[in-house]
């Protein structure tokens, strides 16, 4: 009775709050502050052609690093929490038709990821989409088994290469050009080709490895403390 | 894009994921909830591609279709039977 | 093309996703839902081609490429839990 | 008067208010969970929604949007760039709290929050 | 309108048309195997036909909407079969006048495909 009282409140002064905005609120016409800045100024800057991944990569690169750590801290949690308790009994066997579709299917979904990801300057797309679509691909491979796919053990490997990777990108900048993940370092090119935008495709590349290493290692440690049947 | 066509979408898809998050709160079988959250996620992520956000929308279908459903979905079955 | 006869084929769309919707909501058992879920996946790819046509941005229609191809792997995780295969 | 601007502002908070909700009422642990997920997919959209000015296009600017134009064809691109990274850290710490909810209620033997008397303080 | 607007414009209406039937499929239908039939077979056919209306009405865009209808086509059948399976062993529901059940007396070596 208490708990539902109190919960009537807090929902109440939240709507009281959110109605006392209503009267401020107007509709957005323009654009200003940092938007502003990264629309006239992105393309010049950066080369790249899509100014989200222009954000993400190069202006607020370092903002990108914090977010890897950080989900590296949660998948690792979820990784050391299932190896210490094992759960589970074991997953029964796909039929057949499932277990093949997830020996063909793989392939392009992978390539659909790496198209995703390296064409991140160009089209849609970008490393925490193109991770998650890599990590779908070897979530279908886990769909279509019952046991742990053997290609699991190089997970960590590439994990701390990605890492390593995008931290030795960014201090190149810092040792020619005097900034962390200035992407000028090998020239911005010219835009609106495959080969341009400086290191933004090899910074996308590596963010996508990790956050594919990452989501694939939590599937797989669900998959191990379940024990093979 | 169309102004009329967008807001009858956007009113098509806003009243159907505010009624789905309340049933998701009062239907009885947990499984039926996980497969409703999916369903609100995937119309996110057309509301996402009407407000111009791409690389948002195509985040948000990778992520709500598969991976959240596919976590809870796993979760429920390491749980057993204790609901 | 034409806004008229445009209209016309999102709206059947828009209503094949509410009737599919009615069932999700419905549904006596997890297995009827899962059905719903999968009808209303792939009338959204269509819907998300819609979109791309409209706005005439071929660009667009990448996140329909997305969206057909994952709409199947949650289903298929769907039915993976159903027959035992998550546990 | 623009529908389509104040509708998904309404749908966003609906959800981050049925969200919260469910999270402050509901006794089943994963239950909670999944309010806690519909809650993120209402912030999510408001920060999208923020950054959303009508009449305009996607920030990509290939042939049918010149740069010299950007700034009055493109939508903000820097909440979206937010919005990015908060999905992916969202279903990061979702899995974390399956996790420990799934290991709380096989201690317990339930799965009900008003039983976990142990992990009160 | 030019023969390829036209042509367009007409598959589009009879795709929206084929998917509206299975979104009326899905509700109406009275168990599980027949809303299956409804949610999985219709829409393949309607968004082939509604993917290549639009095929007629962009001919830039064929390569995508390949891509798109390829990856329908692999992809329906198998999760139509998953779920159609699925819901078997869950047996629930069977009908009281199926006439031959292939999966009636399967046992554990016959569904080794993941071997």
């Amino acid at each position: 009775m208490i708990r539902t009282l109190f919960v009537l409140l807090v929902l109440l002064v939240l709507a009281a709050a959110a109605t006392s905005v209503i009267p401020h609120l107007k509709m957005r016409t323009e654009l200003d502050g940092a938007g502003l800045e990264y629309a006239r100024r992105g393309l010049e800057d950066t080369g790249s052609i899509n100014l989200v991944t222009a954000v993400i990569v190069a202006y607020r690169g370092l903002d990108t690093l914090g977010e890897v750590v950080v989900l590296f801290s949660a998948a690792t949690s979820v990784m050391l929490i299932l190896s210490l308790f094992p759960l589970g009994r074991g997953p029964t066997d796909p039929s057949f038709i499932v277990a093949h579709t997830a020996r063909v299917l793989p392939a392009p979904i992978m390539l659909l990821a790496v198209y995703f990801t390296t064409h991140s300057h160009l089209s849609p797309g970008g490393g925490f989409p193109g991770g998650t679509i890599m990590a779908s691909a070897f979530l279908l491979v886990m769909l279509g088994s019952s046991s742990t796919p053997a290609g699991s053990k190089i997970l960590p490997a590439l994990e701390a290469l990605s890492g390593t990777t995008f931290g030795l990108l960014g201090l190149w900048g810092t040792m020619t050009l005097g900034q962390f993940l200035n992407n000028r370092v090998i020239g911005i090119g010219n835009p609106g080709y495959l080969v341009s935008a400086g290191i933004i495709p090899l910074v996308s590349l590596a963010i996508g490895v990790k956050v594919a290493s990452e989501f694939s290692g939590i599937f797989a440690a669900f998959r191990k403390s379940g024990g093979n049947r | 894009m169309n102004p009329s066509l967008a807001s009858a979408l956007a009113v098509f898809l806003g009243g159907m994921m505010l009624a789905a998050s309340v049933v998701v709160l009062f239907v009885r079988d947990l499984l039926s909830a996980i497969i409703i959250t999916g369903m609100i996620s995937l119309s996110a992520s057309v509301l996402f591609l009407l407000m111009d956000a791409t690389d948002v929308a195509i985040t948000e279908a990778s992520i709500g279709a598969v991976l959240a459903t596919l976590i809870f979905l796993w979760g429920k079955g390491k749980m057993g039977g204790r609901e | 093309m034409n806004n008229t006869l445009a209209f016309v084929s999102v709206g059947l769309m828009a209503g094949g996703i509410f009737l599919a919707f009615l069932r999700l909501l419905v549904g006596k058992t997890g297995p009827d839902r899962a059905v719903a879920l999968d009808t209303i996946t792939l009338i959204s790819t269509n819907l998300l081609v819609f979109i791309a046509l409209f706005e005439e941005r071929s660009m667009l229609m990448d996140v329909a490429i997305v969206y057909s191809v994952l709409s199947f792997l949650g289903v298929l995780a769907l039915a993976r839990y159903l027959d035992g295969g998550l546990r | 008067m623009n529908v389509f601007y104040w509708t998904v502002a309404g749908t966003a908070s609906g959800l981050i208010i049925v969200g919260l909700w469910g999270v402050l009422t509901r006794k089943n642990i994963l239950r909670i969970g999944l309010a806690f997920t519909i809650a993120d997919t209402g912030v999510n959209l408001l920060l999208v929604w923020s950054g959303y000015l009508p009449g305009r296009t996607t920030p990509i600017l290939n042939g049918d949007v010149p740069a010299a134009e950007a700034v009055s064809a493109v939508v903000d691109p820097l909440p979206q760039a937010l919005v990015l990274t908060s999905i992916v850290i969202g279903v990061a710490v979702a899995a974390l709290f399956v996790v420990v909810a799934v290991l709380a209620s096989r201690r317990l033997g339930t799965a009900d929050i008003r039983r976990m008397k142990e992990l009160k303080w | 309108m030019s023969a390829p607007a036209v042509a367009g414009h007409v598959l589009m209406i009879l795709g929206g048309m084929i998917l509206f039937t299975s979104g009326l499929g899905v509700l109406r239908m009275p168990d599980v195997w027949n809303r299956l039939h409804a949610g999985t077979k219709a829409t393949t056919l309607g968004s082939m036909l509604f993917l290549a209306g639009a095929g007629c009405l962009r001919p830039g865009w064929i390569p995508k909407l390949l891509l798109i209808i390829f990856f329908i086509l692999l992809t329906n059948p198998v999760s139509g079969h998953a779920l159609a399976r699925a819901v078997h062993i869950l047996r629930e529901e069977r009908p009281d006048n199926l006439l031959r059940d292939d999966l009636e007396n399967r046992n554990e070596e016959d569904e080794g495909g993941g071997k």
